[in-house]
């Protein structure tokens, strides 16, 4: 408890407390029209599963004090092409297999242009955006739909596909960040790039496997989509990065690198999910979700802010 | 030699190049390419520069924002809030041209202000700063359009968008006023110099007496000043304000302007007239494939190249292995 | 005249390295230098700034590729191109300021990179193990599950030194270690590193505290400009040579110099005193101190390093906001925590950090050196192209600034020149005090001798000046008065007769024992 | 701690984690599938139902009016209506519609964004035995039966109409330049095919050049612009939009090539948005084909059928009309959009 209330813990709990908090808000506002069923909490996690893993994979990059625009085209990529080689009769597994290729084989490009020669991440990762974005629309600019008998039983699955593929990239990323060398050496990175090169730590190696790992989730979160909405899209995921950057931001990580946690990321999730279901519930106009971002994004930020000024005064 | 070296060493001459490459391109695909008729050019020249007075203007902004080592990644929620406010002043308070056009370049220096305010007071980083602003500010926008697409006819103030003056489109005038306006307050005051130290040293800056946080609130409003104008030029076009459409997604095209225009993202020296080259490329590379029988989709693939290009030019880490390489070889 | 000593025969030398040269550009950093270290030995590497001793260093530990010249270590040839190669060969360093993690855990940091795994999950358990064994060494005890910000600097420090020490190491490398450590702590350190030596190992150590080299070394090697002068076993080797040789002076003038400094100045009679402090402090930083300095004085503060010397001209510049107390100049008081309110009111600051807190390394000479006067006319108040040609040409003559022209990026000069160049900045915006923080380091004796004797004509001129300097013997020669610090307080005054160098170490020490036998 | 925190999260998301949904063997919906032309029955005031919406956005005068016929549509029956705009993405179009099957409406309607990717979740509405209403636009689904009912209009039959009018206009003698609306959406797939079938029979009505203009002005525009300066959009003397925003962005682009649009280029556009009559009148559009956007009067007595048990067709079309310099003045003084 004591660790839970201490400097490092201490935004990931207040966190916490905001998600119950707001929940049960919105319920004391709704409770006569369903909110406290076990419906809309599946749905919370249904419907934000593949923005889940995006932002859970955008956690890597922010905690090496990089970012990554280039997500959201990703996922589009992935849906259109596995939809076109299901099309011509390939297998789910080789289409699948192929899929988190190209997302390790994108990733670690631009993870090699910002570690070999210093590049702006911010750039990199906006030229990997229109490039994925640009590919995309070439091989096909509408929507295909996805025919194949393994997509379709999905719906039959025990659990559903995005909540699912949410909690594989959940585990995944728990591992990787807290139980392998890989992941502590992220947090070396962001937290200091200098030292961790002093301290003898591959820099290089870990900076271009962040990028990988981070387009490798965005290609994962690209599956689940395809499962989930049985087509592939060219329009999915349009400026999806911005609300998984929002949503680890949200969840306490610093943009800076080196402090935070997935499961502030995972808490930061349901907190847009939550504000966006509300919304649709209190049947207002639907803009007020993105002011609302806004707002929690302010009041997050600002409150982020002063817990660790008063960390550092400590 | 060594001259011919100084010039392709300019930070000038890559975009420069580019931006001539582009326009033989296009000249050689348009069949109409620069003409004057009624006392008006006319051609794809033209609509190279029109078309890309939107980015050019965000461009201007968006170059002190990031001289100062920051970026604002709102403009285009900025230009989408500027074009509802005037196009909601027009209808429903059947405002003049003027009253509007005041509206929407107060609104965005407000926006502007909000940033600066983020950035210079609560020490937020610039990109999170921006981004709750890019988060709300399309949904402002639609609150001050009820969520809908507010046309209307207003001779005067769509003269902001379709207008000519001289015979030289009027959104061309704007951004060149707006460049020479910032070019001679940022050259005649102390702007400059304080912009770049800030860039390059903001602690140092600070000892020596830089007015840190008034430069940076003043580089936020004056980029969301040219968000307002850009957004003001977008509503006056098509006589529409669109919250959803206005501006979407030109931050990244100006920035992408501002870096091929030979700045640093982070921070120091910069040019303006850079910038402008930097956006007239972007936008130079959408009409030369609108014009040609290439996907339009194709823009985004020659975007990506071009920005990972300009920026494996400017990194000294990229040049020094390119150095060697030449070296190698006799 | 001693000789460098020949290696005996019998003890191949554990590193050996060869006519090493380093380049960079317009630099020849290193030029042929040879360097030895055997086992069971502590081999100071002393030498002036710009000596070229932390580039000797950086070729060791892999930062840098030697451009020519050969390292031998334990017989085999090596050439570490990262920290972590040189790691894997057996060389563990520690450098000057803490370089590990500051959000991770003491443990993290001991283990980083080094975690041991089982079924592919790092034990954690075993890590925290490995790190309490770490420190055991070090006779220190921490909760090591708490994050290293969490602890002093020195207490950081020590966490780096168990950190190279729990790596497999032959060779131990200390750049500067004890520069933020108390007496009792350099103690401990010195204690374990004895150990270390008997065990075998072979240690460098680099420091700028000479007492410290004579308690710890058995052997001193001295650059020079990027060559070896010499090799000399520490027993043997006299301060005053020592100090001679990095100097490349002859011993004998030094003395004479030193006897013939100018005696020093009267002070300044009852004048209106300029610069009035009262209760100035910050928490943590600097006890509540009162401060007056007259017009035409020069207050020097004395004081180790992190004795508060620099936290007081921080706090009376405003660039960091004090707890208590107020600055007046002049009768204009100085708003807290704000640089260009001191500017305003005629202060100036030149930090000790050159590079963070001075130079604007993107920017000409030229538009470094008004920068601070352009601040001071307002960001509306342009001066002309003309004026600012002048004014950078005036002051590249009168400090002999050594550059091409006024354009020239100041980051292409050398540490030496951008120093004058940031002291031109102040004398530019005519300020009536000026706080100068450490305006000798890095820089050569001959320019150290100029901007001592600037020092001299801006007190003649009538402006009032703050000196502060690790070189006791120039604040006793520069100043009028001397305000002792030690321990973030003020310790006193010394003025007239009482000004000596002895004075002040006296009091410094008596201060400690104070804090020791309290 | 920490550990047991991660710990708690983990357990809470697999206590949460969403079951597919139940597959429950609901009736299948009647179907009827002539095509009907609709006649508002004004039958007797029905029960009060609730109506969850979800509409596109809200791009255009177009969506503007259908959004409006169907919150006035409501409020006049005395209707709930639960309306969520969905900001042109489907993941929020989704988010409501699940939303709306939580708060237990009894007719979902919506104006699909795309025309994939809606199986699961209509899988979970019929699960849940609420009716769907597709409204303006179709769905590309394998299993016909989840969605029950859809309003609006023939978007191929639009495009027919236009290529046919375009055909009469020119004696089947054009070169064409085709301004598509978004990418992969419905009516721009339709209009364009339907446009293609009707000049097929006429060998000298050719498409020279053909892009997306986005359904948006900005975007008709300056595509009309980079057309107007290549040899075959100097040659061409017809013009095909989508819709009548892309029309009107590609007049003032016309205009500003010193040409007389409506008179050196032919235009016909669909939608027939009150901007558009304006146009006609001016004489600078030819034709507009009618998409009509009051769908709040079908859709509702859809609902209301469905609520009460009864049969409804599966496919309910608009009546339409096309309109030019002949007959638009009887329309323009009605039009309010």
């Amino acid at each position: 408890m004591r660790r839970l209330l201490g400097p490092r813990m201490l935004p990931l709990a207040a966190t916490g407390l905001v998600v119950v908090l707001l929940y049960l808000a919105a319920g004391a506002k709704f409770h006569d029209s369903n909110w406290f069923t076990y419906r809309v909490l599946r749905d919370l996690v249904v419907n934000n599963g593949v923005l889940g893993v995006l932002a859970i994979g955008m956690t890597f990059v922010i905690l090496s004090g990089g970012i990554d625009l280039s997500i959201g085209s990703t996922v589009a990529f992935v849906g259109i092409l596995s939809a076109t080689l299901l099309g011509q009769g390939w297998s789910p597994p080789a289409v699948i297999t192929l899929s988190l290729v190209c997302g390790v084989a994108l990733g670690a490009l631009m993870g090699w242009l910002v570690a070999s020669f210093d590049l702006p991440p911010f750039m990199v990762t906006l030229g990997g955006m229109f490039l994925m974005r640009g590919v995309t629309l070439l091989i096909n600019d509408s929507q295909i739909a996805i025919t194949h008998p393994t997509y379709l039983a999905s719906g039959k699955w025990p659990i559903h596909p995005a909540a699912g593929a949410w909690l594989i990239a959940l585990v995944v990323a728990l591992y990787l960040l807290h139980y392998t060398r890989f992941g502590r050496n992220i947090y070396a990175v962001g937290g200091s790039e200098q030292s961790a090169l002093l301290m003898g730590l591959p820099v290089w190696r870990t900076k271009v496997a962040v990028y990988a790992c981070c387009s490798l989730f965005a290609a994962f979160a690209g599956v689940a989509q395809s499962f989930v909405s049985l087509s592939g899209d060219s329009t999915q995921g349009v400026a999806q990065e911005m609300d998984a950057i929002a949503a680890v931001v949200i969840g306490g990580t610093l943009l800076t690198g080196g402090r935070g946690y997935v499961a502030g990321t995972v808490l930061g999730v349901l907190i847009l999910g939550l504000i966006q279901s509300a919304i649709i519930f209190a049947n207002i106009n639907s803009w007020w979700t993105r002011i609302g971002i806004g707002l929690l994004l302010l009041i997050f930020v600002l409150l982020q802010r002063a817990i660790q000024q008063r960390v550092d005064r400590q | 030699m060594a001259s011919l070296g100084r010039i392709v060493s300019s930070r000038h001459f890559w975009p420069l190049l580019v931006f001539v490459l582009t326009l033989l391109l296009l000249r050689h695909l348009s069949t109409d390419f620069f003409s004057i008729s009624d006392g008006r050019v006319y051609g794809s020249l033209v609509d190279v520069f029109v078309r890309g007075s939107q980015v050019m203007l965000l461009a201007l902004g968006m170059t002190l924002v990031i001289a100062t080592g920051g970026i604002d990644l709102s403009v285009g929620a900025v230009m989408a809030i500027s074009g509802a406010m005037s196009a909601w002043l027009l209808t429903a308070h059947e405002a003049s041209a003027g009253v509007a056009i005041a509206g929407g370049l107060g609104v965005g220096a407000v926006c502007g202000l909000w940033n600066g305010a983020l950035v210079a007071w609560f020490g937020l980083q610039p990109i999170i700063a921006t981004l709750i602003l890019m988060t709300a500010g399309r949904g402002i926008a639609q609150l001050i359009t009820d969520g809908t697409i507010i046309t209307f006819h207003h001779a005067a103030f769509e003269a902001l968008g379709k207008g000519y003056a001289l015979g030289v489109p009027i959104s061309v005038w704007l951004v060149l006023g707006m460049l020479l306006v910032i070019g001679a307050v940022v050259d005649w005051t102390n702007l400059r110099l304080s912009i770049e130290s800030i860039g390059s040293n903001a602690t140092a800056s600070r000892v020596a007496g830089v007015p840190v946080a008034r430069v940076r609130l003043l580089v936020y409003v004056v980029s969301g000043l040219c968000a307002g104008l850009a957004g003001l030029i977008n509503a006056a076009n098509i006589a529409a304000a669109d919250a959803n459409n206005a501006g979407l997604y030109l931050e990244l095209d100006a920035i992408l302007a501002v870096v091929i225009g030979g700045a640093a993202l982070s921070g120091g020296r910069f040019s303006l007239t850079g910038a402008l080259v930097g956006a007239l490329v972007v936008q130079g590379l959408t009409t030369t494939i609108l014009t040609s029988d290439v996907s339009v989709h194709a823009t985004r693939v020659v975007k990506a190249v071009v920005v990972v290009l300009v920026c494996l030019l400017q990194s000294p880490a990229f040049r020094a292995r390119l150095q060697r390489m030449i070296r190698r070889r006799p | 005249m001693a000789q460098p000593p020949q290696p005996s025969p019998e003890s191949t030398p554990l590193l050996s390295m060869t006519g090493i040269v380093k380049q960079f550009p317009g630099v020849r950093a290193l030029d042929g230098v040879d360097f030895q270290v055997r086992r069971g030995e502590i081999h100071s590497l002393m030498g002036q700034n710009g000596a070229g001793k932390s580039t000797l260093l950086k070729v060791l530990t892999g930062v840098y590729t030697r451009d020519a010249g050969q390292m031998l270590l334990d017989g085999r040839v090596i050439s570490p191109r990262s920290p972590l190669e040189a790691q894997g060969e057996g060389i563990s360093t520690v450098y000057q300021e803490v370089n590990l993690i500051p959000d991770l855990s003491v443990a993290e940091n001991i283990v980083l990179g080094r975690q041991t795994q089982r079924f592919g999950f790092i034990d954690w358990r075993a890590a925290r193990r490995q790190a309490d064994a770490a420190l055991a060494r070090l006779d220190l005890q921490l909760d090591v599950s708490a994050s290293l910000n969490s602890y002093s600097i020195a207490i950081q420090q020590m966490v780096a030194i168990a950190r190279a020490l729990d790596e497999e190491c032959s060779l131990l490398v200390l750049d500067e270690p004890t520069s933020s450590l108390d007496q009792q702590e350099v103690a401990r350190l010195f204690g374990v590193l004895r150990r270390l030596r008997d065990d075998g190992l072979g240690i460098v150590f680099v420091t700028h505290f000479l007492d410290q080299v004579y308690q710890i070394s058995d052997t001193i090697t001295v650059l020079r400009n990027g060559r070896l002068v010499g090799e000399w076993p520490a027993a043997e080797f006299s301060r005053i040579e020592l100090i001679a040789r990095m100097l490349g002076r002859d011993p004998a003038s030094l003395t004479e110099a030193e006897a013939g400094a100018a005696p020093p100045s009267p002070v300044a009679a009852a004048e209106a005193a300029r610069l009035v402090a009262h209760q100035l402090g910050r928490r943590g930083q600097l006890q509540p101190v009162d401060v007056e300095v007259g017009a035409g004085e020069v207050l020097g503060l004395g004081g180790l390093l992190g004795s508060g010397r620099t936290e007081l001209a921080r706090l009376l510049f405003g660039l960091d906001r004090a707890d208590s107390g107020r600055v007046e100049l002049a009768g204009r008081a100085v708003r807290r925590g704000q640089p260009r309110s001191a500017i305003a009111a005629g202060m100036g600051y030149s930090s000790e950090d050159r590079k963070v807190e001075g130079i604007i390394p993107e920017l000409s000479v030229r538009e470094n050196l008004i920068l601070a006067l352009a601040s001071k006319r307002g960001l509306w108040r342009r001066l002309g192209r003309a004026a600012q040609e002048a004014l950078a040409d005036r002051y590249i003559q009168a400090l002999g600034i050594a550059t091409p022209d006024a354009e020239k990026r100041i980051s292409e000069l050398s540490g030496g020149n951008q120093q004058k160049v940031l002291l031109a900045r102040w004398l530019a915006a005519e300020p009536s005090l000026l706080i100068l923080d450490e305006p000798t380091r890095g820089i050569d004796v001959g320019a150290k001798a100029e901007i001592m004797a600037l020092v001299a004509d801006l007190k003649a001129r009538g402006m009032s000046v703050v000196f502060i300097s690790s070189e006791l013997e120039e604040v006793v020669r520069s100043s009028d008065r001397i305000m002792v610090l030690c321990d973030r307080a003020a310790l006193g005054e010394l003025r007239g007769e009482s000004k000596t160098e002895q004075a002040m170490l006296a009091r410094i020490a008596s201060a400690h024992q104070e804090v020791s036998g309290g | 701690m920490r550990k047991m925190l991660l710990t708690t999260m983990t357990v809470s998301l697999v206590g949460l984690w969403a079951c597919a949904p139940a597959t429950t063997d609901a009736p299948p919906p009647p179907v009827v599938s002539a095509p009907a032309i609709d006649g508002p029955a004004d039958s007797a005031p029905a029960q009060k139902l609730t109506l969850g919406f979800a509409q596109v956005g809200a791009e255009s005068d177009w969506r503007k009016a259908n959004t409006e016929s169907i919150k006035a549509e409501a409020e006049k029956r005395g209707h709930e209506l639960k309306f969520s705009d969905a900001q042109q993405k489907q993941e929020n179009q989704i988010k409501a519609i699940r939303s709306f099957i939580a708060q237990g409406v009894d007719v979902i309607a919506f104006a699909p964004v795309v025309e994939t990717g809606w199986d699961a979740v209509l899988a979970e509405a019929k699960a849940a035995n609420i009716p769907v209403i597709l409204s303006d636009r179709t769905i590309n689904t394998q299993d016909e039966t989840l969605y029950t009912a859809f309003v609006g209009s023939d978007f191929r039959e639009e495009g027919r109409r236009a290529g046919k009018w375009l055909a009469e206009k020119t004696n089947g003698e054009a070169s064409i330049l085709e301004l598509q609306g978004t990418p992969g959406s419905a009516p721009a797939n339709e209009r364009k095919a339907g446009f293609a079938e009707a000049i097929a029979d006429f060998p000298n009505m050719k498409i020279v050049k053909s892009q997306t203009g986005e359904f948006t002005r900005a975007m008709g525009k300056e595509v009309m612009e980079a057309f107007l300066k290549t040899p075959e959009g100097q040659g061409a003397t017809a013009l095909y939009a989508h819709n009548d925003d892309m029309a009107i962005g590609a007049i003032q682009a016309i205009e500003a090539a010193g040409k007389k649009p409506g008179q050196d280029i032919v235009i016909v556009s669909v939608d027939g948005v009150k901007d558009a009559f304006l146009a006609i009148q001016e004489g600078k559009l030819n034709c507009t084909v009618e998409c009509n956007p009051l769908l709040g009067p079908p859709i509702f007595d859809l609902a209301e059928k469905l609520v009460a048990g009864e049969q409804v067709p599966k496919i309910t079309y608009s009546e339409e009309g096309v309109f030019d310099e002949n007959n638009y003045a009887d329309v323009i003084n009605d039009r309010k959009y």
